[in-house]
């Protein structure tokens, strides 16, 4: 099978997954709080008279594991499901084969 | 020492300890209202109420006291602006005389604090969107209008007070002004990003911290202890000693029905027994027996409560079908619980109380008059058309003049690190750990040694030191 | 005013402001449990404060008063349910002539507080398992129960009373009886789910809040200076005006001393300096002091505090031992340093301070006769009989009629998502960024605006506001 | 009763309840403190609250009260050391003839709060990086110097009170003392690992929890009320009953303006509006009115407050150009606000009210003489000399002996698991779920049924029940 | 080398590596909190009178980098030891190739 | 392109990320906090009475998408960054095979 991993902002979280079930009917994914650095600029931060910069932004880690064929619609349903039309922050999102997937309550291997 | 004097001294330290106990309730708001939004905008929704008490403060000193409180006509007070020494030193003196037995400073220090507490309710229903010089700009217009209507109802002379309103705390004065503002500031900011869906539906936004929010409410609570029993102003009423600890009675057990009624309406109406909705009862319920607290009968106390727990908790659902976003429910707990207290002490003033605190008639349940309702409504018909139009007037004002609500983006990202340059849990967001470049000054004594001895082990401590 | 009434007036303030003091002792109890429990439980255990005061303050109007301080005999009060306004305005006169120069609302107020606190206790060791109603049912016993006893102590004429019992502020009759109560419960409960393993060994369950836990107790030792120093129940105790003064002083040392003990003997015995058990001694101290506050030497009340920090930090772990999970240590903070202080009291009461107070005779120290020493004894038996049957009967008859324990499965998940329906920290589980369907409703206005301007770039602004 | 004792009634009550609310500022500086470091010290900053109070009021008792208050010499008091039961009881007698018309007693507690507090004003600057024995021994140390200082002061006959130096609660005998030991423990700990880059430019380390910073700003103010009007010891001053209202008075007005002038100056300034900026200016306001809100007018009040906001925002970052290390800006906030407000006493006291507190005279605005102003900056040169030789001597001495900074990798895993062996917010660590061994001992009863059922699926629970 | 990763329910998360200490010998591990969607039915929230449906539960996401020679012990010891006889959400596990395995203390490579 | 994938310790999360940026130019990068084990021991707690060793120490994960050319440098640059001196816990990095990689907001395949 193949793991499609995608950096998103936190407010897209429930809309790219809404996305992929819609669009390809795979359900199944885990989530994971992440910060993150890109093209983007960063934040000013401002604390107690110091004045710094930081690159990191609040973004999402999410991980759907689906059958190969899934694959390409997938990432395709992420990345619309995933455009805010900001002008930076939207994040990537990419494919991995993985394999011996075994699905814990029954055992069986997907 | 004269027995005067005695009694003006246990005066003032009643009077004073209350207000303490009320400016506390700051406290309580800023963790309410924090538990209740966002993790983003959590420095912002509680340093807010340090900002606008600051702000209550100055303008209730220039002006605001004076308004309210110095002699003057039905309609407004007119001396006593930014008092001087002698006057606030002075007991039952011009421009205070209104404060018959305490130092002018104590009523002021009193009077001050309600103020704040009826300007904290504001911000409520305009959580998480309001950019933050509008905390400066209507909290000082809206100061001077709370000192205009406490005027009517509470200075000796003032209009409704003549018609003998009875308000004893301020459930209109207080709570319901509040409510009315923060509406006004709620229809003008409209709801928050993604409150409705496109269907028009409400969102959930839960609130992130519940144990804030019961923080909050429980020093709510403790500081309404000075809230209603200090609205004695002394420790004699009408001839009863220690009138103010009856008082704390009936606020107690108000308060507990308000909880008790919150919790299981919630478990009957919305099938779960809600904690926030538990907290509103038991706001709900402290709002609504603010008025009558001085008035009504043990038994009455109880009903109060439990009814205005059960307006809050069906009221809060319903300002949102109306598509207003008020993230504290402060419409509902302060507004229409307030509206209720204010009618309740109508209906269930006891006439023998209402003589004691001196204030108004009998309710209807006892007279059979409707003399005492009809003025609690007209009271809460004037302060609403007033309160209402001057909050909306002028909020809309300074909209279209600037803009009172922030920007998407800023809304988006959260106040605290768009407004205030730092999230209000930076360890959240950004990697704190040793501070920016913990290692990167690697070379320098300390953190050499530090670059040179193991991660945490206590139990390699010396072998660490040793290195 | 004459003389007695503002002698009435001095003691009503007093009296008020400490009822005030320790009703806020619910919210230390609140951050104090929620801080020693998990995340997955925290607006539950801190919320139930709210819920069991209501229950508490309700029963005590309706009942608990009457039956604690209306006139009565031995065994219990018999006048003085459900009182009138009358009564309540009313100073030492019957149904609660037990109140010498307070209103009867002001004694009221003071004691339901108490029978909060004595409640508050019971969930320390029933936490994160017991169902939401079992609050009700259990606290509206509980008080009850709790009010027998507080006649026996300490109403006129009460059994104990008459033998010259002494608890000045409730060791035995507030903390004790409470963890009699929650060791019954901790029982029929039984552990939380991987508290042992199966090798039996007790498992490790940290809070999930250290500084809700510190702030918890600073919260409780300041509600004690209401707790102790205010049931002298006026300003003037055996002709020594202020002696409330004296009795802060000796429940400071006591604290004090109980926090250093506390601290100390863990990093002895247990080899690190706990700080959740010099939390615990602390409390443990408070709670020993209680009962000897009036009676003992400023040396013997920091002697008293050291010694019940000991008792704490020894028994938390033995409590253990014993297959009881107690997730605050109330067995041992509330009940073992509560058996501590009121021996203690029977051995260091001095006969001066006997005479002011009025109750009992010198201990074992300086009279050197046993008989005070075998009444406190006699006490604790007696309330630890009737008040464990007590509660130990009705849980258990609740408990095989309905089960007071939650599932399984609730426990697993956290009662608050589980049975409140949202998470204490929901931000920690759910995704709540800009509220569900945040983004769904993307082509209205506002919205719109939104998705067509950059994220969070407060320099851009500017730029975003043109777009 | 005659007058005379219910004027010692009415004195003790609030002075007591002005001590306690003092007493309640040690979780102030616990949650200011806790929410301005970081989550890895939490539980250890936040806890030494409770561990330092309990050290000063040990030492206050044994020696403390006597070496300040015990009748002495100009330099030193030199009875009253472990006071007995009935020097405790007497008012206006040996050894505390100080305390006219209060029970010794009530004078201890309200003075060994003061001294809790500025001893809780020198860890701000230690924060993080302190061994924890040092809060035992330099806590006791300390507590030894503030008393003696506080003996010059404000004890009758004291050196610099003979003069008429001004400090009504303590700006330079509390604040600016703290503020001494606080910059000599942070020069001689140095800074934080990763405070500064090699480049020597400091870094910010965010504290962890805007909310708690608030929160403890909020308690702070609060306690306040109890820390200046309580001062007066006493409800009547120079003639004027109920003078302790208008000290209430001043010191809010001052804080609100420093509240409103630190977001202020920082919006200027620093170009943003930094929540803890406007905190610092909040307590920078409070420390400087705290000499002078028995002296000063309302006007001046407000200038004092705003003007020591602006020092707080402009000096902490001076002080960390300096390469000193202070987290919580004590230096800053207590030390040059504190002499800003002793200097401004010297400047702005009213004649007037000089001659009703009976201390010194009026300052150079009204008099043109610059005497008290002088008194003031003698004061501040003898004090400052004194307690940061003793203090940074002291130190130096126990760091050379022992130590008194933890090793880097104790620094760099955090006080609280390594010191304390518990995280302050242990489940963002480690796995607590069912605690250890949850799942380990699921061949038992419970577990077992445990793990046959649904996870969390509320709406299943029957279908697991039936299971 | 290969890397196993496995989410499970975050009661399982020291069962699970125990296990596969047990069982393989192996040591080392991340752990990250998790979310996750998958068959099994979300929570029902309450709150304020809105009620709705989050499909997310609290997991935990683990990560194993192994000798080739042990994944299949490894995922298996996994499944066994995340299996916890609930109707649902036990989660799933899986394997993934990865290359250029450094040992960042000492750089040797794995 | 490559995934490159590092265990460090949080105090090296900066250093770790500038060196990868100074050392190869990749710009890019997303972190989760992660709690983790491996050779070194972990911590001993004591609470309420209760000794217990917990064999995680705090870390962060740091994930990087990179060209495949430069995947050998970043690793270089993370190992060497990564070195604490310490005597353990420094972590370890590896990298693996991604594809479809789609940048959200221009949808364009990287
Ligand atoms: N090469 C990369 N490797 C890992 N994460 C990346 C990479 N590029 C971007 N990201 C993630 O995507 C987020 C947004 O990336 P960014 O480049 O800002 O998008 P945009 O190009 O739309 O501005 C970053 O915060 C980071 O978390
Ligand atoms: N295809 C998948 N991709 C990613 N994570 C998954 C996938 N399927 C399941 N998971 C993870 O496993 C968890 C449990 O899965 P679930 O399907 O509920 O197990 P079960 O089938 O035992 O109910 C989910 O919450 C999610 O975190
Ligand atoms: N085989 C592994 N799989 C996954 N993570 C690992 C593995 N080995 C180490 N780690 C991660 O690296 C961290 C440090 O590893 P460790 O072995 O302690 O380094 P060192 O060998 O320098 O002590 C661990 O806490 C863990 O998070």
């Amino acid at each position: 099978m193949v793991k499609v991993e995608a950096v998103v902002v936190r407010e897209r979280v429930e809309t790219v997954i809404d996305a992929v079930e819609e669009e390809t009917g795979h359900v199944g994914v885990t989530v994971v709080e992440a910060i993150g650095h890109g093209r983007e600029r960063g934040v000013t931060h401002e604390y107690r008279g110091r004045t710094f910069e930081s690159r990191f932004l609040p973004k999402a880690l999410l991980a759907f594991v689906v059958e190969d064929a899934l694959a390409e619609r997938v990432v395709a349903a992420i990345a619309d499901a995933a455009r805010t039309g900001h002008e930076a922050g939207d994040g990537i999102c990419w494919t991995s084969p993985v394999a011996n997937v075994v699905h814990h309550r029954t055992g069986e291997r997907l | 020492m004269t027995h005067n004097q005695l009694l003006i001294a246990a005066n003032t330290i009643w009077v004073v300890v209350a207000a303490v106990l009320v400016m506390f309730m700051q406290a309580g708001f800023a963790f309410l209202e924090a538990g209740l939004t966002r993790m983003k905008n959590a420095a912002h929704i509680a340093g807010k109420n340090v900002l606008i008490f600051g702000v209550a403060s100055l303008v209730y000193w220039l002006v605001g006291f004076g308004l309210a409180f110095g002699n003057g006509n039905g309609l407004v007070g007119l001396h006593g602006f930014a008092p001087s020494v002698d006057e606030l030193l002075a007991v039952g003196k011009a421009p205070y005389a209104a404060f018959t037995s305490i130092p002018g400073a104590a009523g002021w220090l009193f009077e001050v604090v309600f103020a704040g507490v009826s300007l904290a309710i504001v911000w409520g229903a305009m959580a998480e969107r309001a950019k933050l010089w509008v905390y400066f700009a209507f909290g000082a217009i809206f100061t001077v209008v709370y000192s205009l209507v406490s005027h009517w109802i509470w200075a000796p002379g003032g209009w409704l007070q003549r018609f003998g309103m009875q308000d004893f705390a301020g459930s209109t004065v207080v709570h319901y002004q509040g409510a009315l503002a923060a509406l006004a500031g709620a229809l003008l900011l409209g709801p928050r990003i993604g409150k409705f869906g496109h269907d028009g539906r409400a969102n959930a936004i839960p609130g992130h911290n519940m144990p804030y929010a019961v923080l909050g409410t429980l020093i709510l609570w403790f500081g309404w202890f000075g809230f209603n029993p200090g609205s004695t102003l002394g420790v004699v009423t009408g001839g009863h000693v220690g009138f103010f600890g009856y008082v704390a009675l009936t606020t107690n057990l108000a308060a507990a029905a308000g909880g008790i009624g919150g919790i299981c309406v919630a478990w009957v109406v919305l099938r779960k027994p809600d904690v926030s909705m538990m907290l509103n009862g038991v706001l709900a319920a402290l709002v609504a027996i603010t008025a009558a607290c001085g008035f009504v009968s043990p038994w009455a106390a109880v009903l109060i409560g439990f009814v205005a727990a059960m307006v809050a908790v069906v009221a809060v659902p319903l300002v949102e079908r109306l598509g207003i976003d008020d993230p504290i429910g402060a419409v509902a707990v302060h507004g229409l619980a307030g509206v209720w207290g204010t009618l309740a002490t109508g209906l269930f003033a006891l006439p023998a109380l209402a003589a004691t605190v001196g204030v108004g008639r009998g309710g209807l349940l006892y007279t059979g008059s409707p003399y005492q309702l009809g003025v609690q409504a007209l009271g809460l018909v004037a302060v609403g058309a007033f309160t209402f139009t001057a909050s909306f007037g002028s909020l809309w004002a300074l909209n279209r003049l600037w803009g009172i609500r922030v920007e998407p983006h800023v809304e988006t990202a959260g106040l605290d690190v768009a407004e205030h340059g730092m999230w209000g849990y930076p360890e959240f967001y950004i990697p704190v750990p040793g501070g920016y470049g913990t290692e990167s000054h690697g070379h320098l004594g300390l953190a050499h040694a530090h670059a040179t001895i193991p991660v945490p082990e206590p139990r390699l401590a010396p072998a660490a030191d040793a290195a």
